[in-house]
């Protein structure tokens, strides 16, 4: 048990990794001198060059290579550095790795962790701040993770780690720093979420940054009495549904919050299957379809925040 | 081998009459090879050329023309008959058809539908093999049209900045589906490309299968020994349209009339019989390769088709039966 | 008015404008000798080949140039054969075409329409096979349109040419060869959904050739006195929320049923929206989660029927 | 134009403090210029010594590190700080910032946050010269690291086999981030690329302006007299971190040092001097450089932010209002 930060939980659990298993071995841009966020820090001084691998800027290459490691007995993480620049490997993540499995009839396995850091990054403009976890959810043969805390990010790293199926692992640009207390003994299974708050009057559901959003947002309404259950759903796919359906099934009333954008975001998904399966009342909150802009001012309107999710639930409560 | 590829390519080929819907062709339905059938008929000495210098833990990445490749690398050609079939024996259990024909258990680790997509994939096995300190090669064929996709370059690139054991094929057809290549790619095509990286390239006549294989053999020899990566560019000719039904009307007959001279069957014949092989001979090799295949069609067609329930198998483990 | 198919309705539409409006130019791979569906037959005869350009398979920078093309004046139809080769451009869509015009803060605009074809093409499996249009409902600046017959293919190709915006443009695969009465002084808006059947029991929402099924299977409720009403989107952004919501309230049950998996397709976002907004009871059909197969059984099994859609139309009615 | 470069760059560094997360830094929020900052600090020869023989209708795309070619090509520098700073008054409409830096105006297409991407953009835009017969030409900046993505080669590729009116310029400052580009990048660099496609390259020292554009003068010659693309390799440093947070201690420090004695201002000094201009007169070009960029920060100080409800206009027409 140790307090560290998003970045150095997830560089930890890279290296327990690396030294547990020989196979497991990790490529991309910069991570040689440990990543420009510190997410691979110290790793190539423990494990060389060849296991911890600087690559030139190819990133169709960089996936499409790692596919071919998978393919021969690695454990490839790829480091994409953020999402939108895994825009340039698209072919290789959802052509190549996805589908590889099944396409061959189940020849072959692509164990492959595919880090594409999500999120608004302050004053980082439109082509750094993408959040497109729910593309990814559409997408058979993946599994799709996003953690919010240095616990998690340590553990459902492991687990992605051991799945056996390529992860679409979806850190966000902006909790490198955050701190937390990390117990690697502690496993994070996939597919499970954790219930980050009880409350009766509601439930908020969200994952990645938001989830502290919703939690500082419950602290908001709670000082009007209303509590709202928070669960931090970890794993998109699989999703836990009964999670999910026991926490709706005991307040009625459902809003899912992610900072992506909201049209074609995941929580259209989770709205959609509520309302097609429980006579819970959903709501969602996610960002507007624009482009995040450089100014504080114009990047501010396109973020999810605390009292944004506070006013949605008061709006769902009233209906 | 290349008698094999030829027979199995005219047997598909007549098992594939209208199965797709492109080229003006209207698919009908009935036809027991169905989809995108794209034949390597005329371009067997670059599969046997190389692949005959292979071991079974060497790996191969390959196109969507990757019938000859598969069979050259040890694949067996009744489970490669059964998959261009869909059924249930084929190597892919009918999931994967003619574009994703693989057979991993020799090393061959798929075609791909996607062009040069292979290429970085044989790359990553290629340096999986460095790092996992095996005795192996990796080889990679790829298209005339594939070299103008980035990933080509972006391999070329990074095999030679790592120094790794891969051989790049680039099996020159002279065509990229309806589009003569040479019209759409600049400088002296693929070796030049290959040796702007510093990567030492060869050309070769892709029609005769010596030529292929006595150059493949240096080159997989030099790999082998750790001086890095090889291109070899082998020349030869499309005798089909792009796909099995594509008539194509879009080239001049001429152009097919005179590369069916350099048929590289033919030419191995004549080297054969110039070496004193009987006529009669020559002719049983390729007589018993299209019984081999007959028989192949045989069972492919007596074969089980998948179950439905096998649509959902093998896509992932996680979360597996959650499909909505 | 004459009667064409789905791909000639496209080339004629193409054509018209061509000879309207110089600016218009066609790229891509074999659209020289027509397109392999003839979906650009003739065109280079008529225009020559610097308006219509092959180009090398160079996917990324068919449409990293399109966008410099547009940038510049002119207004290109950028053609990307199927959906799934459209992945390896990625970038060149969703970070500079989509973004562009708003980074730039309006100095610039990208009038562009880019072709990229869906759904299942028979016996083509899981690499040519795949329908992501809900990726782009997610992507702010684009415009996404699906048409499902030679007339709206006309028409649509001429709003979309004209409307000045990136336009994700979604032909089926197998629509091709669908003939259909086109009439090219008949405008289709962008943005306004087509009522394709009336009925007052329950409302099919769709679009594309998932379309033709939900007309089947209004055909086989019908058989059972049910009447479905079938609405086709055919701009799935912006979508037709008027049209939606007006047979939403007057059958109160809707039903999205499209081609693409379900899992976090555009039905999703119907369906979430309708249930935030309104009392309508909602329900998809979406394809598995699953690739598709080579082999008919296979490939039958991830497909959305007309029979198929009858059956989810009566679960819906039931509840 | 150098001094100009060098005394905004200076003063953006400046002002950029506490300005972004990454490489151990936290953002601190008072920074006045946020975000990722690249400075081109030490590269103004290259900008420089390229834009000079071009027109205003001649067309330019940049990297993520672009100021320099910004204000090379003609942009207003008042106008370029207000961007950084995120003002309503800024060339984007505080939209931007940095990585997208653009002026329209004089043909300046953007800079571009993602590596490489910015080629085939100007490769478009020298198709569409041609395509409208218009009288100017397609200039592409871009980074020693970029040439190692595929779109680069892609590029390539297409310019020559269309013969179009591009200068390709790689910037080379020897470092990619972290990188040094030398370990990742196999071959003689980007000049031996283009030439394997075809495309006449040269290498130039790109400290030395002099030197820059006596090359770039002839190269822009050719291109304007419809003799194709070419590529320019200019080898230069990067005097600062990858962004302007990053203490670049991954770097030999002796590195730098060496560097800053080809410092391209000081190079252009020397030569001026030896040309008898009087070192008063060389200095008072900086001074009034220096002058010009504290006006231009205190007005961008000054100026308006946007209103909120830019961040909901120019994202598209149709559709528009529609945000949910
Ligand atoms: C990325 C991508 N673009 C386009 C296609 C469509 N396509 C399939 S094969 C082909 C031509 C490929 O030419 P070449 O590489 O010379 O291979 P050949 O077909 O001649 O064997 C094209 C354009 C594809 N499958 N993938
Ligand atoms: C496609 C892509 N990959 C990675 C990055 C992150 N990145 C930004 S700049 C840079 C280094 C680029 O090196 P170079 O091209 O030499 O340009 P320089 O920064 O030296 O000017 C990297 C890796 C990016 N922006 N885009
Ligand atoms: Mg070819
Ligand atoms: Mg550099």
């Amino acid at each position: 048990m140790a307090v560290m930060n998003y970045a150095a939980a997830a560089a930890t659990s890279l290296g327990d990794a690396m030294r547990r298993d020989s196979a497991v071995v990790a490529l991309g841009e910069d991570v040689g001198r440990g990543g420009i966020f510190g997410q691979y820090r110290g790793l190539q001084e423990a494990f060389g060059s060849e296991r911890v691998i600087d690559t030139p800027i190819s990133e169709a290459t960089i996936m499409g290579a790692a596919v071919g490691m998978a393919l021969t007995g690695l454990k490839p993480v790829i480091e994409l550095r953020v999402i939108d620049f895994a825009l340039c490997a698209m072919d290789e993540i959802i052509n190549q790795a996805a589908k590889n499995r099944y396409m061959f009839g189940g020849q072959s396995h692509v164990p492959a962790v595919i880090r594409m850091p999500i999120g608004i990054w302050s004053a980082s403009a439109a082509q750094h701040s993408q959040s497109l976890e729910s593309w990814f959810t559409h997408v058979p043969g993946l599994v799709v993770v996003a953690p919010a805390t240095p616990q998690d990010n340590y553990g459902l790293l492991q687990a992605a780690l051991q799945c056996g199926d390529p992860v679409a692992y979806f850190e966000h640009k902006e909790l490198w720093a955050l701190d937390g207390e990390v117990d690697p003994g502690q496993p994070v299974p996939l597919g499970k979420a954790a219930l980050r708050r009880s409350g009766d009057d509601l439930t908020i559901i969200s994952w990645s940054k938001a989830v502290h959003w919703s939690l500082d947002a419950a602290e908001i309404l709670a000082r009007d009495g209303i509590e709202a259950e928070v669960i931090d759903l970890r794993t998109l796919w699989p999703w836990d549904r009964e999670a999910v359906f026991a926490s709706a099934a005991k307040t009625g009333r459902v809003l899912v919050a992610h900072e992506a954008i909201q049209v074609a975001g995941f929580g259209a998904e989770i709205a959609a299957t509520l309302a097609e399966q429980t006579d819970a009342r959903v709501a969602r909150l996610g960002g507007p379809r624009a482009p995040v802009g450089y100014a504080p001012v114009l990047e501010a309107e396109t973020r999810v925040t605390p009292s944004r999710i506070a006013a949605k639930a008061r709006e769902l409560l009233a209906r | 081998m290349m008698c094999r590829i030829r027979a199995f390519e005219d047997a598909a080929e007549e098992a594939s009459r209208g199965g797709v819907a492109a080229f003006g062709q209207q698919a009908v339905g009935q036809a027991q090879v169905r989809g995108p059938l794209h034949l390597s008929t005329g371009q067997e000495a670059v599969a046997a050329g190389v692949c005959r210098h292979l071991r079974p833990n060497d790996y191969l990445t390959s196109t969507h023309r990757g019938h000859g490749h598969t069979l050259a690398k040890g694949a067996d050609l009744e489970r490669m008959m059964h998959e261009l079939f869909g059924k249930a024996t084929g190597f892919c259990g009918g999931r994967g058809g003619s574009m994703h024909i693989a057979d991993f258990s020799v090393g061959m680790l798929g075609a791909n539908g996607v062009v040069a997509a292979g290429i970085p994939i044989a790359l990553g096995a290629a340096q999986s093999i460095k790092i996992r300190r095996v005795d192996a090669i990796a080889v990679t064929f790829f298209g005339d049209g594939a070299i103008n996709r980035g990933p080509f370059a972006e391999s070329l690139n990074w095999a030679a900045a790592f120094n790794l054991p891969i051989l790049f094929v680039c099996e020159d057809n002279q065509w990229s589906a309806t589009t003569k290549t040479g019209t759409m790619s600049a400088g002296q095509g693929a070796a030049a490309r290959a040796r702007s990286f510093g990567i030492e390239a060869e050309v070769v006549d892709g029609n005769d299968v010596g030529a292929v294989s006595e150059t493949a053999r240096g080159m997989i020899a030099d790999i082998r020994a750790g001086k890095g990566p090889r291109l070899l560019h082998a020349r030869t000719y499309r005798f089909k349209g792009h796909v099995s039904v594509d008539p194509a009307i879009y080239r001049d007959p001429k152009e097919l009339e005179a590369a069916l001279k350099s048929d590289p069957l033919l030419v191995t014949a004549a080297q054969l019989r110039a070496h004193g092989v009987a006529p009669t001979e020559i002719d049983a090799v390729l007589q018993a390769a299209r019984t081999e295949v007959a028989r192949a069609v045989e069972t492919a067609g007596q074969a089980p088709w998948p179950a439905a329930s096998d649509a959902f198998s093998q896509i992932q483990d996680t979360g597996a039966g959650q499909w909505l």
